[in-house]
């Protein structure tokens, strides 16, 4: 219980900490639509439209989203040492991966959502299985941030920080990238047997990774 | 091995950074009342007092602990974005206890009007003393502060050193680690002096 | 060094030719309206849809001309360090940003009957949309700084670089497999091919939006000097 | 000259930071490398392997790495005040940004040397014309530090920084990166005149882009 | 408006940051020889330090300068991932001086065996220790110096007491912000007494 309670706490700290730039969410809605636009800019608007595609490019937005929130709130942690001070409490340690990860699920889900239909408007695409989709998507969202946090809570106080959690993150992302982007591609394009296989996998890895987490990352913080 | 009632101890530990030996088989035992680490700059206090807070890794020995610990470094260790009432707000909820304290330590320290303000747009000496009111907020029974007099103005320090001997005249355990400021050798019930990494007690 | 110099109000003429400012731009927008649906006449191919002309262009002509002010005004700043330059260009960007969105959904409406979508990826629409994007970027810019010159200074050095983007929305329909419409009235060669009555209807337009533009110009950058005074002196 | 050597300093300051942290460069490559394989994965070997897609892959990585490497640079300075202590000395505000480009363009060159090969190993591109391919991707190269080092220094101890950064840095960055990836994709599919003259263009941005940084940079740093 | 020699002067200087006035209409003169900025915390030392160094933009008013300007804030300034000696070394090359004092600067304020360790693993005083060494290595006309005690022990800060009296000796100008510290008053010509923004000077 008291252990909930601290998630909690952590997670509330960080969202207000979110919050008080009011454009947090924003901002990283504003990246992903940017992204969008770039892309099917480059590649062509007939490629970019492809179901296949439209995913592949949202989930890899989101990624990155994923990534640049997470080292934001650890950068602001590591800002007159205020991660030794959470470190420092008594439970802290055990409390810092599943509030973060909490957070980062809240803001994710916001951002996808908003992304997400502007991704749809945008591209103008058709949603076969509308329900299906969201449930993808959620669990997808959901399966992002365990391993980001993971990432870079290893690679903190390593020198090449900024650049290490994208190969740590990436290649570990691959599997649920893939994942989401055909689970995304099936629910669009109306093969509920798909996206409902696709969204079983995404919810194991979440699973997984959350327990990974909480149970090696206490004992990775010094 | 002894027992410790109220306080934190450390048992033969090493500690080892860089591969170089920074503390070596030290032991110590901080028990309630003012203990004082003394030692040129770069022997090891801060280690000491990391390693007593259990935030560096001990290469050998081990860490004993009763009772909650609060450990205030060279940097004051809140979180940007976020006021100095809330900071303060979310360690006392932490540790389980209330918030009622906080507005009173923090105007008592002299940062009453600046509270709500985002801790990075204040003075180094309101950001230190915004992070010591934290004594009085939360009132825990092991106190380690590293330099706690830095960048404080003379009130600042009398009030520094009246919140300790109070600490002290609580039964607490408080483990200062400071340079100069010898008026705190009358409040000091024990010492420990470092040197390259060797502690000495007296 | 140079000082930042804070103008002691807007000037005392501003207040007063306001209203008639107002009045002459609610005027020519009604007179411009009608023209628009009743005078102009109903094009050979597109039937009706295409008066959406008449609020499409001139909005987005204003928009170019908003974030060329937004980027003169900001050497400006640079320059002199008179904070009415600043005012100036948050009042033009926001106007423009605004007009960019007016006209990018004009524009949808239209590209649906005509095009069959709402939304395409072509260079004119995308770059469009790079550009609204870019100048919310401007306003966010904004809106984080926290003091005065920090973010005039900061605004200024982006509003410089963003305008390139208008030049690259100007001549973006000339890049390969455009689907929008071609320059044709401020075209290079020759004069404009449109026909005479809907080109007059279409000046008087740009007319109507160009005080429209000049008024809430004026509102916003009074407003914005009010506030500069009050910060400055107290 | 005074100037000129100045620069040089910071880029070597600079450079030499980098190289203290072996993997920097390492980091981006690898960074690029797990992006083509990640898209291509998703998106299918077929359409990766398109000139104009895998060229618009490898510009878009190199964006984001560049963006990665300016943020990791300035936060660096940003640690315990450095940058202060650069822009205190006398001349060290005009001294900053040409330095940083020198150094990041350096950085980049060998990333999108790197990067470019494993890509075109990777996906087993044919290339029309090495020469032209090389001219266009080290022009491309040259024109995306000035701006992304601009929005860097704008954003900088902006609360929403990370996030930020892309957002202003992206939406600039788009005619250049059409421009790199048309010029890369005529240059892989034998279109001589093609890459030549949007090697033309990207140098054209390059010098706008640094001499309008060199200009005004200096008055937005305080 | 008078001229200066050497030294640093701010006219009239109002500073205003996030909204809120720092300093109001601030007339400073330093010339040669030592000048001690006095005033509680937040009372607007760093920012007047920060104006004369130029690092600050002034809402009103203008500073003048004659001679370059030395520097050091609260925090040491060092680019993490370079060494001491490489850090003083780029400053030093930067304005244009030779870089031969370096080592026996650094050696002098005891940081010559860690002077080829990156600056983020030396302890906060080795840190300090090593930027104060610039004084030595860059000899500059102006030195600027906020709060240098902070950190160092009883030998550095003996040290750091010589290093002004030499500097001010030698006829540089020397602004140093401090709290405590009263054996500096002896050495020093001038004070400036900062409160809540408003200056006054002695
Ligand atoms: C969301 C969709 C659209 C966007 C973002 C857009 C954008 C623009 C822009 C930026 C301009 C100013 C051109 C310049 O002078 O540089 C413009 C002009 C124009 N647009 Fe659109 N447009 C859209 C849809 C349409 C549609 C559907 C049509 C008609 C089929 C259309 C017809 C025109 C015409 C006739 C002009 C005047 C061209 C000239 O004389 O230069 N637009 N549009
Ligand atoms: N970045 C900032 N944004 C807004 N206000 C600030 C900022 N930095 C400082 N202040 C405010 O300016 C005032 C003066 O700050 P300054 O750092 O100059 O004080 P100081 O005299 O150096 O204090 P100290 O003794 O604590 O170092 C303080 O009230 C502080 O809250
Ligand atoms: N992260 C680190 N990696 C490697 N060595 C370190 C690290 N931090 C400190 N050291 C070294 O450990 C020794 C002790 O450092 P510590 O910070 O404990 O000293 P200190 O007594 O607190 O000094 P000060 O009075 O300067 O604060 C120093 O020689 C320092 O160089
Ligand atoms: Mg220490
Ligand atoms: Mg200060």
């Amino acid at each position: 219980m008291i252990a909930l309670y601290r998630i909690a706490l952590v997670a509330a700290r960080e969202l207000r900490a979110e919050r008080r730039q009011p454009d947090g969410v924003v901002a990283a809605v504003t990246f992903i639509a940017v992204l969008v636009l770039l892309e099917s800019l480059v590649v062509g608007p007939q490629i970019a439209r492809d179901a296949d595609v439209a995913s592949a490019l949202f989930w890899l937005a989101l990624a990155f989203a994923t990534i640049l929130a997470t080292m934001r709130s650890f950068d602001r942690e590591l800002e007159d040492d205020a991660l030794e001070g959470l470190v420092a409490l008594p439970g802290g340690r055990d409390a810092l991966f599943g509030g973060k990860v909490l957070a980062l699920a809240m803001v994710l889900v916001l951002v996808a959502t908003v992304g997400g239909i502007l991704s749809l408007v945008l591209l103008d695409l058709p949603v076969a299985l509308p329900v299906h989709l969201i449930v993808v998507v959620l669990l997808g969202v959901l399966a992002l941030p365990p391993i980001v946090i993971v990432d870079v809570v290893l690679a903190l106080r390593l020198r090449a920080r900024a650049a290490l959690v994208p190969i740590l993150a990436l290649p570990v992302l691959v599997p649920q990238l893939v994942a989401a982007t055909r689970g995304t591609s099936a629910a669009l394009s109306g093969d509920a047997v798909g996206a409902l296989s696709w969204a079983g996998l995404l919810f194991a890895f979440s699973v997984v990774y959350t327990v990974i987490g909480l149970t090696i990352v206490p004992a990775a913080i010094e | 091995m002894r027992t410790v009632q109220s306080g934190a101890s450390l048992h033969d530990a090493t500690v080892v950074l860089d591969d170089r030996v920074i503390l070596r088989a030290v032991n110590v035992v901080v028990g309630p009342g003012l203990t004082l680490v003394r030692g040129p700059n770069g022997s090891g206090k801060t280690t000491l007092l990391r390693a007593l807070a259990g935030l560096v890794p001990l290469a050998r020995g081990d860490r004993r602990l009763a009772g909650d610990v609060l450990y205030i470094g060279h940097r004051p260790m809140l979180l940007r974005g976020l006021s100095a009432r809330e900071n303060l707000e979310f360690f006392a909820r932490f540790r389980g206890g209330d918030t009622r304290a906080i507005d009173g330590a923090l105007r008592a320290w002299g940062v009453g009007e600046d509270m709500d303000r985002p801790v990075e747009r204040l003075s180094a000496g309101e950001r230190r003393r915004a992070s010591l009111a934290r004594v009085e907020a939360e009132r825990v029974q092991v106190l380690l502060l590293d330099e706690p007099f830095a960048d404080l103005d003379e009130a600042g320090a009398v009030r520094l050193r009246q919140t300790i001997a109070r600490a002290r005249d609580d039964g607490r355990s408080v483990v200062v680690a400071t340079h100069a400021h010898p008026e705190l050798d009358d409040l000091a019930k024990a010492w420990i002096a470092l040197d390259d990494g060797d502690a000495t007690a007296a | 060094m140079t000082d930042t110099t804070i103008s002691r109000g807007t000037p005392y003429w501003m207040p007063r030719i306001r209203p008639w400012l107002g009045i002459a731009a609610a005027a020519s927008f009604v007179v411009a309206s009608v023209m628009a649906l009743f005078w102009a006449p109903t094009d050979a191919v597109q039937g009706n849809v295409y008066r959406i002309l008449y609020v499409h262009v001139p909005l987005a002509w204003l928009a170019y001309l908003a974030f060329v002010v937004v980027f003169l005004a900001s050497i400006g700043w640079l320059w002199t360090r008179n904070a009415v330059f600043d005012a100036i260009a948050v009042a033009s960007a926001e106007i423009g940003v605004l007009f960019t969105g007016l006209f990018l959904v004009a524009g949808s409406i239209w590209a649906k009957p005509t095009w069959g979508v709402w939304w395409t990826w072509e260079p004119r629409l995308v770059t469009t949309a790079v550009m609204f994007v870019m100048y919310v970027g401007y306003l966010l810019l904004r809106g984080l700084s926290t003091d005065f010159s920090r973010r005039a200074t900061r605004a200024a050095v982006f509003g410089i670089i963003a305008v390139i983007d208008v030049p690259i929305v100007h001549l973006s329909v000339l890049w390969a497999n455009s689907l929008h419409q071609l320059p044709t009235v401020l075209r290079a060669a020759g004069s404009p091919a449109l026909d005479s009555s809907m080109l007059l209807t279409l000046m008087v337009s740009l007319f109507a939006y160009t005080l429209i533009y000049a008024y809430f110009m004026s509102a916003r950058v009074s407003l914005e000097v009010a506030r500069q005074v009050r910060l400055w002196t107290t």
